[in-house]
């Protein structure tokens, strides 16, 4: 009964490393030893329901789904030595994230006081000095390199004939993705998600083909490989491919 | 004094006095008798601001005040005593901030993304005169005159100073943050749960 | 008390006084010690600001103003009474402060600590994007670009500003709360677990 998750719980999370967080410390897991299968389960039992619920486009959490199912695969693996002694868990590399994520998450609160301590003042604010002949024009109280992007940002727009380019409505459906990477897959044996990622113009599309490739690994019709976290992704043939 | 509608006290008079005192201090343009009726509320609604205004003003004369309200554009605002500019000139002079006007701004914009241009090249681009913003942006050493143009007319050539560069921390005109990169931070609709 | 400069007296107290008075009504960002001594010329070398203050700050406190002395940003600025909060929102149309949505204190409690810092810095450390914050701050003025990384990508830094000293009311960046070590949180995850 534990593992249900609830509207309520959906909206509060900042990202995959905040919903990690959460599992971490509702389940009392050890951030230590972090059991990968249960935690991945979740994980993606969250990602789900969002989805559902369309919460927002998946997409930081889906590459975290990935990187997830890559640890736990790496569990699986005999442990190898890595050079003399040291040997690498896979988990580490999370785990540093988790933590890094933790104290700025527990800063965040500070400043969230800071906040509300500060609400109820409000600074003074100077009636525009006119020494006798000064213009009457607007005064910017302080210019940020920022201001002067956005200004010509506008005056540009405004400027230049309105260019009438089309803009096409990519329509692009899971399954048409599965088909696509079904197709790449029989004529090469391996693919790299960075170069897929070249081939499209949009977001949607590279979200899209993601949750593709993470369906198509739930099918086992294909298997990701990934060096480190973030780190390009390769895409192969799985055990059910084809069928 | 006690302020009185339909038989119940409102707001006693001192408290009355700090409440207009406050929205003088924090207000960002003259507090008019609507807006100060805003702020008040249905309690307000019988209050004439003039009055208060009045017994802070007397206030602030006889306890020698360095400011004063002032009636202007149909509200009330607090200014400085005339006899203070001297210093307060100060402030305002070789500030470390920027203070431009809108057409400055914009007149600074098109040299630093467009440089080095003509006056013309600005003027199409903003669509009116830019004489006078160009003059205060060579005043104050934001831009720089460099050469002419290379065509029959001979037009001036402008550019952004290095004083310009140093204010914002850049090394040189390439620096400067461009369009494209932030685009995505400018774009309206975004994945992040907010 | 007469502030007293190779034997000649300078300002009495009382003008002094009077003087920044007028300084904070007039200023658009706080007053420091050193732009205190531009306005004052040669006759304030001697005189610290200080010390005005706090005198200042006492006659505020005893005479029931509505606004008090902020330490703020490295300087000083007036600031009204929590208490008067209620009535001051209906100023402004947004019914007072907006608050900073979850993801974008996240991103300036980065920021602030690991300044200056690139998109990428920031969005490793959420594990999330983070362009909508990012565009929320800068609107706010809370955080600013500020030059390019020293390294082949060049990319953009950002740094937090002035305003976000005063919207957290704090004096500097240094003033921040120590960032826990990880080492403190696992040791304290320990206990928990026990």
């Amino acid at each position: 009964m534990k593992n249900q998750l609830h509207r309520i719980d959906l909206e509060m999370f900042e990202g995959p490393l905040d919903l990690l967080l959460f599992l971490i410390k509702r389940d009392e897991l050890n951030i230590y030893d972090i059991p990968i299968a249960q935690i991945t389960k979740d994980f993606l039992d969250y990602v789900d329901l969002a989805k559902e619920l369309k919460l927002y486009s998946a997409g930081d959490f889906v590459l975290m789904a990935a990187t997830l199912m890559k640890i736990k695969a790496r569990m699986l693996l005999p442990i190898e030595a890595n050079g003399d002694d040291e040997i690498e868990d896979p988990r580490t590399e999370l785990m540093n994230m988790l933590l890094e994520y933790k104290r700025y998450k527990e800063a965040t609160s500070t400043f969230s006081e800071m906040e509300r301590f500060e609400r109820p003042h409000y600074y003074h604010i100077p009636a525009t000095w006119n020494p006798q002949q000064e213009d009457n024009t607007a005064i910017l109280e302080d210019v940020k390199l920022y201001d002067i992007m956005l200004t010509f940002q506008y005056l540009i727009k405004n400027y230049e004939e309105p260019a009438t380019h089309s803009v096409a409505v990519e329509e692009v459906t899971l399954s048409e993705q599965v088909g696509f990477l079904n197709g790449l897959l029989q004529a090469k044996a391996k693919l790299s998600f960075a170069g897929l990622l070249e081939k499209f113009e949009s977001r949607l599309v590279v979200v899209v083909t993601f949750l593709a490739i993470l369906e198509m690994l739930r099918n086992r019709q294909v298997k990701v490989k990934q060096s480190k976290l973030f780190d390009d992704l390769f895409i192969s043939r799985g055990s059910t491919f084809g069928n | 004094m006690i302020y009185l509608y339909q038989g119940v006290a409102l707001l006693e008079i001192n408290e009355l006095k700090q409440i207009v005192e406050a929205l003088l201090i924090a207000t960002p343009e003259p507090l008019t008798e609507a807006r100060f009726h805003t702020c008040l509320g249905d309690s307000g609604s019988k209050i004439p601001l003039q009055e208060v205004i009045r017994e802070l003003a007397s206030d602030y004369e006889k306890s020698g005040r360095a400011f004063f309200i002032k009636e202007v554009a149909g509200g009330y605002q607090i200014v400085t005593n005339a006899e203070f500019e001297s210093y307060i000139k100060g402030l305002f002079s070789k500030s470390g901030k920027l203070r431009l006007s809108q057409a400055a701004l914009e007149t600074l914009a098109i040299v630093s993304y467009k440089q080095p241009v003509t006056r013309n090249d600005i003027e199409s681009i903003r669509g009116v005169s830019s004489d006078s913003s160009l003059r205060t942006l060579l005043d104050r050493k934001l831009l720089e005159i460099r050469g002419r143009e290379d065509s029959p007319g001979r037009a001036l050539l402008y550019r952004t100073s290095t004083e310009f560069l140093q204010y914002f921390g850049l090394n040189s005109v390439k620096d400067l943050p461009r369009l494209r990169e932030v685009e995505d931070i400018l774009a309206e609709d975004d994945n992040e749960l907010v």
